[in-house]
């Protein structure tokens, strides 16, 4: 109903496969961003934004990053937990070892060690598919955890064991540690999540993305023309461990101020998981509507109550919650197994389509 | 000379101690084939379900626990410990038929993601749901089950994992009875093969899935005796979950045998480990040994011990 | 040659002009050649033609359409076309047929192009009677047809091709690539700079633009010569009274030899310097129409028939609310709509909720359709039933019926902004008088008049008069606002035999307007009452059938279904009631009529190429069967011959119902007597 | 115009195909497979099977249900590995080929249970072919832009000459999975020929199809054959198509080789017309 593609014709290739063709796409992915740039950090209170808004787009990066290797790839994996724990301890490693680099840089850097540290536990996608490769990263999750607990080198020797965000700055604006204003820490959020959700968009419309979705599809066939899956699969573990990396480090330092493992354990791995199979496997909008999905809900299931106005013991609260939340898991699974992505999809389809049925 | 020391410090000195101390060696071994056979008990329930629907049951950690809670639960209200025992397995019966109805119906041939993703809400929902009707505190289990250890031999022996291992024995030799003789078994196998293969043929696909998630929930309470006994019914029993994923990948999803084996071997292997190797790096590595072990099999036979080859045609 | 012309129009700026202040110094641009050379200088840059292939819009500016122009006369003139020569033109719309057109001009050769789906003997009738050297056609399938006949035009010298596909292991040496041509072209343009400007400055308004065979409906095609002024300034008077200009967008998909497409997307573009827009194929012109979205838009009435008929179908199947929605708006868009559109007093209230309704159903309808953007589209060819005109007025189309002929270069009267009624054809258009015979024959005098009809003074003196007036065939009346009423071709107007005059056409208009009727013919003239043969439209009353639980498999089977009967039954009486309303058309109520078991077509030589009805082809085809309508039988028996796809002829026989339909107040007809 | 030189440089020059291939003898050998024998665990698949293909001629391989056809199109591109004999490549012995090396020296094949990427479009599934031809490194493809974006603006002009050539334009942006199956084996040969092979395996393109789609695919074979000088490996069981398109004919028969040339030896051949009408007792 809201499209009116007529006149819009494409006179070169670059415009055809640009990421969004039509302009009202174009119109109100602009308006999206120019409100989470402008309206939000002004309007959301401080609660909101450190809650809801932060928490949202971080996993927006890490379900990103799992989305590339499980919905494109078709690399099923379970060790997110452990890449972000990778991502924060080495940005807290080099940050700590060399304070004048830009916090930023510093966390591209973990990044391309998360990346490696992801290549290598890729080599096993060489021979074992499906589940059994689900497991194996699994192993990565639980010998990464295990890691960063008993070594204390990883969180230089202090006693607790955790390992907490200097205060660090860019521009004269102090952007870390517990000094950093909630809107200054979710503008810096916010720009390195569009940057690289773009970088991500990129990657999967060219050549990577389609020899990733043969790979995905029938490997075999993809070998036969010419695609390297072994090379192609350990890339797509590399890239996504390193948005997962990258999304580690943000947490840290620009959420949570500090952490110790159990804040990467494989609770977070199923979280995300969750993200993409609701958001929807093989989208980038599904990863920003699943973790929209698995970080809004029990917020708004906790607070859900008070607004109704009755009141109940905290404990059953929680049990509620926990219930609720698995329920609602099953039944997105049966109204729409491809996710949310899949829904816009077919809404969107709709709209264009409207008034005809077909 | 550091490197020397060092290697011989990994390699040399633990099978020194190995030798040396036999009889102890022995019983580390035996605590491992106990710890083994509680893994290959939740294992089990695992290749049931997923040998019978095609559906790898992430939730069977969550119905051990709900098995186990609901068995204290009516002990606790004062039945009868047999009927306490009679009314969990019809808990399970009903909950088996409630997760086909409102669940599986309507996932028929769906990928297994989706299935494996809809199971870990199952989990989810039955912890939240177990713990809302029984609270979340830890509660002793005791079903007079005797419990003192003797010795034969200098090796140290416990009645209670001896009685476990006895159970855990005869429910294998039932279930594969089951599986390989009977007419449902070989419908339940048609079943794992393919959905609608089987539908087209006659087979009950519904009342097919009621009766093997029943008897993976009997299984499941099985197993919830025996963990909670040993260590009381609480929430950590759900994640042994976690642990019974690598003795399916040494078994093999499909074979009844292999997660039993595999499971000892898990058992077995980490408790070495733990002993001898645990204090070089610091301790505790029982958690992830047990995935190293398993991917380290699986390099050379990606389908498990027991698994049938994958073969792929173009 | 075009280089010292560009430095000189840096003073005449481009910007977009209404074409009035053009008009003037337009005397000495006389001829589409000079046109374009003149739009190569002062348009250099903006875009004159473009074709969807290979998945996108590929586009020429002014400057480059000149230089292949001037390539391609340089080619033909090195292979010996000369002044006077005619050159055919076969095939789909496409960029470089359009420009064999002006580049046949530029050398003062004349362009015949022709339908690219007509037979082999209808072409070899026009390429002896036109005494064509030149072929220029778009691929395989037309140089195919072309070599089949050969033998019997000596004529014919040479033939170029536009698509290479499949043509290497032709090695006739008469067969030329156009890319050969063009090399042939800039090579020869190199040698001889100023040959092409000579040639094109020697052509002259009077002369001879283009020849279009009309495909006429009795005996054989009548060649059409029009001159340059005669099309350039019809193409000026219309564009001009349409405020077009160069910013406008058009759509070329109309057969090329129709005068329609050729004064549209060929002479208003080279006069006006808009851009032209070609699709990929006839399959995807759907698509292509919406994505491109054309601004000036001709279609005839057929086209917009589908297009209704496609709509209700597909909303007929779609959800109940929405079906609900669509036709609560349409009911209020049917009142306020054309209203609105020509900016009549309408309530706030109407205006607000029509404003809704465009959001809602209105807007979304015209863009799925491509017709957003249309600011002027006519109907032409044949008349519109009144119901499908108000349906696209009431969206917000500017929809305009014009009543023209290829002997005027189109334009004789169109509907103006403001004053456009369902039933009428609008007034003259600037230049143009109209008068009428004592017999209601239209006459018309226009500078658009064709000179002659090409070898054929007889009929040119049928037609022309010698002070320029021209019979059009075409039997109305005006009405006291001015505005002309188009009854039927003159020569079918007939007389019941109690005199009622009895207008088939008109009656015909009617039957066409219910979605399940395709076609159908009336027949009256020196009969008592008027009784009609019906085509049903399979695809419309297929889909009935389907959500109805109706089965069939052919579309005889269809026809001759009671349940069908009794459906286009309901519609025939609807217009008997309407026809009983006006008082000379009461007797002309449909009395009798049958569901013809084979759908009319061109083939069988019962449509012209432009899908009309050839009536004394049918009258003497289906004699039989018209008898039996006009006996008391209560079905008959018709059997006959079918001209298949691949051209092998086939018999088709069945055993047709006819039905009595209900007349109503007949006593007041014979109480008027 | 940038699509008129990726015109020129995808007609590859074929003057000098047409020279060998008017004056009836073929001189350059593509490939030559010589006494190659195969074996799946216990299965004799082939057993020393040795013919030639001549550069730009339709090669038919024909034979009853399971006589080998499929192995020796997978022993030529690769993906098997013969226990026994030597395959000569642009007279180049290979020794163990990867299928991705096949592909990269200019073997592409289409496959008999369509095996097209299904969660892709037409398009996209075109421009897989193309992986091959495309060098830009990860860097450049993050941003999207400059050599990245030009080196997909080239490929995607080489593919539509493809969808063009295959007439496909009006299915171009449609999921493949959604396609009927005369299409997707269509689209599985634009696939094929998006990366400009000089050998086309072709495994049974005519299976499951009506009269027309037949045609159709018949005079897209030939084109490639002529227009693009492509050398083409046909395997297939409808032998009017066969008999009118192939230059020559290998028989294969239970894994050997039974007869070997020209559609009318083939034809008369006695051999043949047992092993695939089969022997009567009494004989």
């Amino acid at each position: 109903m809201l499209y009116r593609e007529t006149g819009q014709f494409k006179i070169s290739y670059a415009a055809d496969q640009s990421v969004f063709p039509i302009s009202q796409d174009r119109w109100f992915v602009s308006v999206v961003i120019a409100v989470a740039f402008f309206v939000v950090p002004v309007l959301a209170s401080e609660y909101l934004l450190q809650a809801v808004m932060i928490p949202l787009l971080i996993f927006s990066l890490a379900a990103i990053g799992l989305n590339l290797l499980v919905g494109y790839a078709g690399q099923l994996s379970l060790g997110t937990g452990g890449f972000m724990a990778v991502g924060a301890y080495m940005t807290y490693k080099l940050t700590t070892a060399f304070p004048d680099i830009n916090i930023i840089i510093v966390f591209l850097l973990a990044g391309l060690i998360a990346a490696f540290v992801g290549l290598i536990f890729g080599i096993p996608s060489l021979r074992i598919k499906g589940f059994y490769l689900a497991v194996a990263t699994l192993a990565s999750q639980f010998f990464l955890l295990w890691m960063f607990n008993k070594v204390a080198w990883f969180y230089n020797y202090n006693s607790s064991g955790t390992i907490t965000a200097p205060p660090r700055e860019m521009f004269g604006v102090i952007i870390t540690g517990p000094m950093a204003s909630a809107e200054i820490r979710y503008l810096v959020t916010l720009c390195i999540v569009i940057i690289f959700a773009f970088i991500a968009k990129n990657l999967v419309r060219g050549r990577l993305g389609r020899s990733w979705m043969a790979v995905r599809d029938m490997d075999i066939a993809a070998e036969i023309i010419g695609i390297r899956p072994f090379q192609t699969k350990l890339i797509a573990f590399a890239v996504s461990s390193f948005y997962c990396g990258l999304s580690g480090a943000m947490m840290v330092f620009l959420w949570l101020g500090s952490a110790e493992t159990e804040a990467f354990s494989i609770n977070e791995s199923f979280n995300v998981l969750f993200m993409i199979i609701i958001g929807g496997l093989g989208s980038i909008l599904g990863s920003f509507l699943g973790a929209t999905f698995i970080v809004g809900l029990p917020i708004l299931l906790t607070n859900a109550p008070q607004m109704v106005g009755l009141s109940m013991p905290i404990d059953m609260q929680k049990h509620i919650e926990i219930m609720l939340f698995g329920s609602l898991i099953i039944f997105f699974l049966i109204v729409e197994p491809h996710g949310l992505a899949r829904l816009w999809q077919i809404l969107k389809e709709k709209l264009r389509l409207w008034p005809f049925p077909y | 000379m550091e490197i020397i020391n060092f290697l011989n410090l990994v390699f040399v000195a633990p099978i020194e101690d190995m030798v040396f101390y036999p009889i102890f060696f022995t019983e580390v071994v035996i605590s491992g084939l106990l710890t083994g056979i509680m893994y290959s008990l939740v294992a089990l329930g695992f290749v049931l379900i997923f040998k019978a629907s095609g559906v790898f049951n992430f939730a069977q950690g969550a119905m051990v626990l709900f098995a186990a809670l609901n068995l204290v639960g009516f002990i606790e209200q004062g039945f009868p410990i047999w009927l306490a025992l009679v009314l969990a397995i019809v808990v399970m019966i009903i909950l088996a038929f409630l997760i086909e109805r409102f669940m599986l119906r309507y996932l028929i041939n769906q990928e297994d993601i989706i299935l494996f993703m809809a199971t870990i809400g199952l989990t989810f929902f039955l912890q939240g749901f177990g713990e809302m009707l029984w609270g979340s505190n830890v509660k002793p289990l005791d079903l007079g089950i005797p419990n003192q250890s003797f010795e034969v031999g200098g090796v140290l022996l416990n009645e209670f994992d001896l009685f476990a291992a006895g159970s855990g024995a005869i429910l294998v030799g039932v279930l594969a009875v089951f599986f390989h003789y009977t007419r449902i078994g070989r419908a339940l196998r048609a079943v794992a093969d393919d959905h609608q293969a089987a539908m087209a043929v006659g087979i009950p696909l519904k009342t097919i899935w009621i009766i093997v998630w029943s008897v993976a929930g009997f299984v499941g309470l099985v197993a919830g005796i025996m963990w909670g006994a040993k260590s009381g019914v609480q929430f950590s029993l759900s994640l042994i979950a976690l642990k019974a994923l690598p003795v399916l990948i040494l078994g093999g999803f499909t074979s009844v045998p292999g997660a039993i084996v595999g499971g000892l071997i898990i058992g077995v292997g980490e408790k070495i480990a733990e002993i001898y190797w645990g204090p070089l790096v610091g301790g505790a590595i029982e958690n992830w040994f047990a995935y190293v072990l398993a991917l380290a099999f699986l390099l050379f036979r990606p389908q498990g011990l027991f698994g049938e080859r994958i073969i792929e045609r173009v | 040659m075009i280089h010292e012309k560009l430095a000189r129009a840096s003073e005449e700026t481009n910007a977009i002009k209404p074409l009035g202040s053009e008009a003037g110094i337009l005397s000495q641009v006389d001829t589409f050649p000079k046109l374009l050379k003149r739009h190569a200088v002062i348009r250099a840059s903006s875009e004159a033609m473009r074709e969807k292939d290979f998945g996108i819009w590929q586009s020429w500016t002014w400057y480059e359409v000149a230089e292949e122009v001037a390539a391609l006369s340089n080619g033909l003139a090195s292979l010996g076309l000369v002044r006077g020569d005619s050159i055919a033109i076969i095939g789909d719309n496409r960029p470089r047929l359009y420009w064999t057109m002006a580049g046949a001009q530029s050398l003062g050769a004349i362009p015949v192009p022709m339908y690219q789906d007509s037979a082999a003997d209808e072409i070899k009738f026009v390429l002896e009677h036109a005494s064509v050297r030149f072929a220029v056609v778009e691929d395989q399938e037309q140089v195919d047809k072309l070599l089949s006949i050969l033998d019997d035009c000596p004529i014919l010298e040479t033939i170029i091709y536009d698509q290479p596909r499949g043509m290497r292991s032709y090695t006739q040496d008469y067969l030329h690539d156009m890319n050969d041509i063009l090399e042939l072209g800039r090579d020869f343009g190199c040698n001889n700079p100023t040959y092409f400007d000579d040639e094109v400055s020697k052509g002259k308004g009077s002369d001879t633009s283009i020849i279009l065979y009309t495909s006429g409906t009795t005996g054989n095609p009548k060649g059409v010569v029009l001159t340059h002024d005669a099309i350039i300034q019809t193409s000026i008077n219309a564009a001009v009274q349409e405020g077009l200009n160069d910013k406008d967008e058009c759509l070329a998909y109309l057969p090329m030899a129709w005068v329609g497409d050729h004064v549209l997307s060929y002479a208003q573009s080279y006069v006006v310097g808009f851009c032209v827009s070609c699709p990929e194929s006839s399959e995807t012109l759907l698509t292509d129409l919406r994505e491109l979205g054309p601004t000036y838009f001709f279609a005839p009435p057929r086209i917009y028939e589908n297009i209704l008929t496609s709509v209700m179908i597909r909303m007929a199947d779609s959800s109940k609310i929405k079906l609900k929605l669509f036709e609560y708006f349409m009911a209020l868009a049917r009142r306020v709509g054309p209203d609105i559109l020509d900016h009549r007093p309408v309530s706030l209230f109407n205006r607000i909720v029509y404003g809704i309704g465009d959001l809602l159903i209105y807007g979304p309808l015209k863009n799925a359709l491509g017709f957003s953007r249309i600011r002027v589209g006519y109907t032409a060819g044949e008349a519109i039933g009144p119901e499908i005109f108000t349906f696209y007025r009431s969206l917000g189309v500017n929809l305009k019926q014009l009543y023209g002929s290829t002997e005027a270069s189109v334009f004789i009267t169109v509907q103006p902004n403001g004053e456009v009624k369902p039933d009428t054809v609008g007034v003259p258009t600037p230049g143009v008088e109209i008068k009428l015979t004592e017999n209601g024959e239209v006459m018309f005098r226009s500078p658009g008049v064709f000179k002659e009809y090409f070898k054929n003074p007889e009929e040119t003196e049928k037609t022309k008069t010698s002070d320029g007036w021209v019979y059009t065939g075409d039997a109305g009346l005006v009405g006291e606002d001015g505005h002309l009423k188009i009854i039927d071709r003159a020569k079918d107007v007939g007389k019941f035999i109690d005199g009622t005059m009895f207008a088939p056409k008109y009656i015909e208009n009617k039957l066409k307007f219910f979605s399940n009727i395709k076609e159908s013919v009336a027949f009256g003239d020196q009969r008592e009452f008027c009784a009609v043969i019906i085509n049903i439209d399979s695809e419309a009353v297929g889909n009935w059938a389907e959500r109805n639980g109706i089965a069939y498999s052919s579309y005889q089977e269809l026809a001759a279904l009671p349940a069908v009967y009794d459906l286009v039954q309901e519609n025939i009486e609807q217009i008997n009631r309407e026809l009983a309303q006006e008082p000379n058309l009461v007797g002309a109520q449909i009395k009798r009529f049958l569901l013809l078991h084979k759908e009319l077509d061109a083939d069988d030589g019962e449509l012209t190429r432009t899908r009309k009805v050839r009536r004394n082809f049918i009258t003497k085809k289906y004699t039989s069967s018209i008898n039996a309508l006009y006996g008391t039988a209560s079905h008959c028996q018709i059997s006959t011959e079918l001209v298949f796809e691949d051209g092998r002829k086939g018999l088709i026989s069945a055993d047709v119902m006819i039905r009595d339909a209900q007349l109503f107040n007949i006593d007041k007809q014979i109480a008027a007597e | 115009m940038i699509n008129k030189q990726a015109d020129q440089q995808f007609a590859i020059d074929v003057s000098e195909v047409e020279s060998v291939f008017l004056q009836g003898e073929y001189k350059e050998v593509l490939l030559d497979i010589a006494e190659v024998s195969l074996a799946f665990g216990g299965v004799q698949a082939l057993s020393d099977v040795s013919f030639d293909i001549y550069k730009g001629e339709i090669r038919a391989i024909i034979g009853p249900n399971g006589a080998g056809k499929s192995s020796m199109l997978n022993v030529i591109n690769g993906f098997y590995h013969p226990q026994k004999g030597t395959i000569t490549y642009k007279e180049e012995v290979r020794k163990k080929m990867s299928p991705h090396k096949a592909a990269s020296q200019g073997i592409s094949r289409t496959f008999q249970n369509i095996a097209l990427f299904k969660g892709m479009t037409t398009l996209d599934n075109i421009m897989t072919g193309r992986i091959l031809k495309m060098r830009k490194g990860l860097f450049w493809q993050a941003l999207y832009w400059g050599p990245a974006r030009n080196e997909e603006i080239i490929n995607r002009e080489i593919a539509e000459q493809v969808i063009d050539f295959l007439e496909i334009e009006a299915i171009r942006k449609t999921p493949v999975g959604k396609l009927p199956y005369g299409l997707q084996k269509r689209v599985e040969l634009g696939r094929a020929l998006a990366s400009k092979p000089d050998l086309l395996l072709l495994d049974e393109p005519m299976a499951g199809m009506n009269v027309e789609e037949k045609e159709d695919m018949c005079r897209f074979i030939l084109d490639v054959n002529e227009e693009f000088g492509t050398t083409i490996a046909l395997i297939e069981h409808d032998m009017g198509v066969v008999m009118d398109l192939a230059d020559r004919i290998v028989v294969l028969n239970y894994g050997c080789k039974i007869a070997d040339g020209t559609p009318e030896d083939i034809r008369s051949n006695q051999g043949v017309i047992d092993a695939y009408l089969g022997v009567s007792k009494n004989k």
